[in-house]
């Protein structure tokens, strides 16, 4: 990996650009697909089928004031939704795309990007905190304790894909799961690990929805009772950053599974191994996370937690040793 | 300890089915009217604002003034004078004013009207930025109507 | 029906001194509404034609003993409603009684007080329906309520300091 | 159970919920004494719209009052038509034909469904669910184009009359009818109940949640599907038969539980009840004149009438009182919701904030009608 200043250039404006236009076309894709899936058709005024929506609420955004009440703490104000945006943003740096498409391959890159998803729950407390809105200060102590409950069996669900393919850096996760969907860890045949590495894909899943406050985990935000959570008193692109940041969380979390369970940027059938299939799979799961969002109600702050401790991190726990065992025995 | 058993099978198998639903809810053709591009047909017993009715041949509107729209109407919406006639028999009328910013719309007007002068229009798309537009003076609508007939 | 009889004697007590109220004969004009108070007593009405089984007329005072008696028989408050009759200088408040379920006897319990000094003693002990039904009724027509636990407006802005549905009462 | 769990009793801050806010469905406002998330003591404000309808009725004479009816309840306002006509009519003796009455029950029964249908959907919407929305207006949307077709108004219907309704109902109404019965019947099981009744995040969510005692709802006066929903079995359909409803065989489902989940299942067994009643009346419904001589200028004889309709949210009350003149001398709306709301504040206690939302909802309130 030559440090050249070009490579570094175009990577910078690379992930950049992959991350601005994912999150503004994800909320195109989320609306479109809401609306079919509620019968109706989404937008469809800006743009042919509404394509340039996405650009349109973006200069709307940007053109509106922010407005900063005054019982605000300002400096706190205006940094969280940065700070929502640089955990997202930063993990793509990590994210192998293909072969030779990754901007850095660091040894032990999952740990960062767990790291950096905590980080992420910070920048909600911090605008819930600092907005100074009951409602917001309510949704972010639930943003807390619902990033925590889900971060432990996120951790335990990739610990067991570790150990299979032996090393923290994602790069070598994913070539360990080259040549054909039966080598992908979801399905590996070898010392039997489908049997306990689908269980892990399902809880790793339900984490990274709920990691990224999505429905039916959408507590943080819960547009019903707590009027819009954290981002009550956010106005223009406050509110922006906060809806970018979450985007690409969703991106971060799917480009995560994709790697670790379904063989990254692998072909099914082992032959034209490339990044569209890596952006294929990225988008499948996206699409399943906005499908989960317009079919499921909420749950309630208590029965998340409950389905965490109670039945995540047992299942998860049990997952690890099964594993351990299948690779001692063979 | 089996309700914890039943209630992860039974919550995981009514998850799938409701995905199932949406998913093919997600590919039937959307039931939406576009509305600009597509106008609704109105019903024949729409009730839009009420407007005068004018006999097929002469045009001018059968009401002969006897004010009995104007007291049955609950918020008193609608004023209306008229002259003796030439031929001294009756009256003709010559202001029709609805005030439809206060009309609710509950046809005791139409209803108590015996001489067949008034029904409802099948106007919808009545939206303007001035209060004074909904002061409507129905005599005038009655003319371009006869206008455009002919 | 045996409910209309047995709910008409258990309210019966609430006149031991008064000569045998009106036998059950339904008056002629089945609900005299006139200025004038009906005579203190339970008569049994024609349902079809009023809506209501048993109407009871007692002393402001005796409210309280009344709702009492329903409520051991099982009624549920239904409605408190104020009535101003201001050329005979007085103040009615109807309480509509009916049973939740089972065989269904609505009763209804006419009290009247003075127009200027109408005060009642408040029933939100026996039936907690009654506290917002007051507080209503005293937000239009001013009647107070002794023993209520907050007597404030409920539907009118706070700081309205008139009484609207009073007939005397002009916007 | 909820257990209140008052980890610092004396650090409470209040919270308003309302009259703004997206879940109280109208400007109601109810003022949370709130411990972290759960309330401590809840107490509804009423008033941000009311409209003194008792002073428009003594101002108006009887018929100009219909109107007014409908602007309380817009979701079962044909049913408010139905009791004003009822009292007015017990008041001044007014025979209603046959065939009307018939024409009253089929319209009222597909605005309850209507009700209900709305009720269900906002009640997902506030438990996060946004797509059960767009499927139940999507049928919503049959009833109100039929209920169009006959009364000419879509929400605030003015439809029915003293002695009979205001104009007859066609043949496409008819067989609109009945193919909208067949249709809701094939979708009920599917997008109804396997998609949301039988979902698991919906049930953990309302099941043992808000539990109302039979002795609460007595005690507060609390009618329909929130009575019906803690094992009282009184409908005043059933209970106080009025118009043609002896003749339609249909029943009153009760369930016994009393928490959130039990008024749900009131709810939607009541839609199936509904269907029932329509096909029935259809089917029997007799020919001849649909509106009865009434006079035009009515002065009922002076006294003290009462009627008793059955609504999607309880039992609706006109107390009325008439002096002989032209205009009702005192009119007492006893709207359900004011009762089924009055026990909020007690139930309420203890609850997380999330809960109380969720019990909100399945109290099905309609602020207007609260407020009057």
């Amino acid at each position: 990996m030559e440090t050249s200043i070009w490579r570094a250039l175009f990577y910078l404006v690379g992930i950049m650009a992959f991350a601005a236009l994912n999150a503004a076309y994800l909320v195109w894709c989320e609306r479109k697909g809401a609306a079919r899936i509620q019968r109706r058709s989404g937008p469809t005024e800006v743009g042919y089928e509404g394509l340039l929506q996405p650009l349109a609420d973006g200069l709307k955004l940007m053109s509106k004031q922010l407005l900063v009440p005054r019982s605000v703490d300002g400096i706190i104000f205006r940094l969280a939704p940065v700070l929502a945006m640089i955990p997202g943003i930063t993990s793509l740096v990590v994210i192998p795309f293909s072969g030779n498409i990754q901007a850095r391959a660091m040894e032990l890159s999952l740990l960062l990007i767990f790291a950096l998803a905590s980080l992420g729950m910070i920048a909600i407390l911090l605008g819930g905190w600092a907005s100074g809105n009951k409602y917001a200060i309510i949704s972010s102590a639930r943003a807390v304790s619902q990033n925590l409950a889900y971060e432990i069996p996120m951790l335990l669900t990739a610990i067991t894909v570790v150990m299979i393919s032996g090393s923290m850096n994602l790069r070598e996760i994913a070539l360990d799961q080259q040549g054909g969907f039966w080598q992908w860890n979801i399905f590996r045949l070898e010392n039997g690990h489908f049997l306990t590495m689908w269980v892990s894909f399902i809880i790793f899943f339900i984490c990274s929805v709920a990691e990224t406050n999505r429905a039916p985990f959408d507590m943080a935000e819960a547009e019903s009772e707590l009027v819009a959570g954290y981002m009550t008193e956010y106005g223009s692109m406050g509110y922006g950053l906060f809806m970018m940041g979450e985007y690409i969380n969703i991106v971060v979390g799917a480009c995560l599974t994709a790697t670790l369970f379904l063989g990254g940027w692998d072909c099914p059938f082992g032959l034209t191994s490339g990044v569209w299939w890596f952006i294929l799979k990225i988008y499948i799961l996206i699409f399943t996370v906005i499908w989960i969002r317009w079919t499921y109600p909420r749950t309630q702050i208590y029965r998340l937690l409950n389905l965490s401790w109670k039945i995540l991190i047992p299942f998860a726990m049990a997952n690890l040793l099964i594993t351990a065992a299948l690779i001692k025995v063979f | 300890m089996n309700s914890y058993w039943s209630d992860i099978i039974n919550g995981g198998k009514s998850l799938v089915v409701g995905l199932g639903i949406t998913a093919r809810e997600f590919f039937k053709p959307v039931v939406t009217e576009q509305y600009p591009w597509e106008t609704p047909t109105m019903l024949p017993r729409f009730r839009g604002h009420i407007e005068l009715i004018g006999n097929e041949e002469t045009g001018a509107p059968n009401c002969v003034v006897c004010g009995m729209c104007q007291r049955a109407c609950p918020s008193n919406c609608i004023s209306l004078d008229g002259q003796k006639a030439e031929g001294g028999k009756g009256k003709v009328l010559t202001r029709y004013i609805l005030d439809f910013t206060k009309c609710s719309l509950c046809g005791s007007c139409v209803e108590s009207c015996n001489f067949n002068a008034l029904r409802f229009s099948r106007e919808y798309n009545l939206a303007s930025f001035d209060k004074n537009d909904f002061v409507m003076d129905l005599m005038k609508r009655l003319e371009d109507q006869n206008r455009c007939k002919h | 029906m045996d409910l209309t009889e047995t709910t008409r004697a258990a309210l019966a007590a609430l006149f031991p001194g008064a000569t045998a109220p009106a036998a059950p004969a339904t008056e002629d004009e089945t609900t005299s509404a006139a200025a004038e108070p009906a005579p203190l007593g339970v008569s049994v009405l024609d349902p079809a034609r009023a809506g209501t089984w048993l109407a009871v007329h007692c002393r402001p005072d005796q409210v309280v003993e009344a709702a009492r008696i329903l409520d051991g028989q099982g009624f549920f408050l239904e409605s408190i409603a104020g009535v101003d009759w201001p050329d005979s200088g007085q103040m009615e408040v109807l309480y509509d009684y009916n049973r939740l379920g089972g065989a269904t006897c609505r009763v209804l319990v006419h009290a009247r007080v003075a127009r200027d000094e109408p005060v009642l003693p408040t029933i939100s002990s026996v039936f907690p329906a009654a506290d917002w039904h007051e507080r209503e009724t005293f937000d239009f027509y001013g009647i107070r309520f002794e023993g209520h636990a907050n007597l404030i407006r409920i539907l009118l802005p706070e700081d309205a300091d008139f009484h609207p549905l009073r007939k005397d009462y002009l916007p | 159970m909820n257990v209140p769990v008052h980890l610092r009793p004396d650090e409470t801050f209040v919270l308003n919920l309302g009259p703004q806010h997206p879940a109280t469905h109208g400007v109601l406002r109810v003022k949370l004494t709130m411990d972290g998330e759960y309330i401590v003591q809840a107490e509804p404000v009423l008033g941000y719209i009311h409209r003194m309808h008792e002073k428009l009725a003594e101002a108006g004479t009887f018929a100009q009052f219909m109107p007014n009816t409908a602007r309380m309840d817009y979701l079962h306002a044909l049913a408010f038509n139905h009791g004003w006509a009822l009292v007015v009519e017990k008041a001044a003796g007014i025979e209603v034909p046959e065939r009307a009455e018939y024409i009253r029950v089929i319209t009222v029964e597909l605005n309850r469904i209507a009700s209900h249908l709305l009720w269900w959907a906002a009640f997902l919407l506030d438990l996060g669910g946004f797509t059960p929305l767009l499927y139940a207006f999507d049928d919503r949307e049959q009833i109100i184009d039929l209920l169009e077709r006959v009364t000419g108004s879509r929400l605030t219907y003015c439809y029915m009359r003293f002695g009979g309704v205001y104009n007859d109902i066609d043949d496409e109404f008819i067989t609109g009818t009945r193919a909208f019965i067949q249709r809701l019947r094939g979708r009920l099981p599917r997008i109804y109940h396997d998609l949301v009744t039988h979902n698991i995040i919906l049930i953990k969510r309302i099941k043992d949640i808000g539990f109302v005692s039979a002795e609460q709802c007595r005690r507060y006066g609390a009618t329909g599907p929130v009575a019906r929903g803690s094992g009282i079995s009184y409908d005043v359909r059933k209970n106080e038969p009025y118009s043609v409803y002896p003749e339609f065989d249909f029943d009153i489902p009760v369930f016994p539980e009393g928490d959130s989940m039990a008024r749900y299942m009131v709810r939607m067994h009541e839609i199936e009840q509904s269907l029932r009643i329509i096909e029935q009346a259809l089917d029997k419904l007799p020919g001849g004149p649909v509106m009865g001589k009434a006079p035009k200028m009515l002065k009922p004889e002076a006294g003290y009438y009462y009627s008793a309709v059955e609504t999607a949210r309880g039992s609706l009350g006109h107390r009325l009182v008439c002096d002989g003149g032209k205009n009702p001398y005192k009119l007492k709306l006893r709207s359900p919701t004011f009762s089924n709301l009055s026990l909020f504040g007690e139930v309420a206690e203890g609850m997380l904030l999330a809960d109380a939302l969720a019990f909100m909802g399945s109290l099905d309130l309609v602020i207007p009608e609260i407020d009057r």
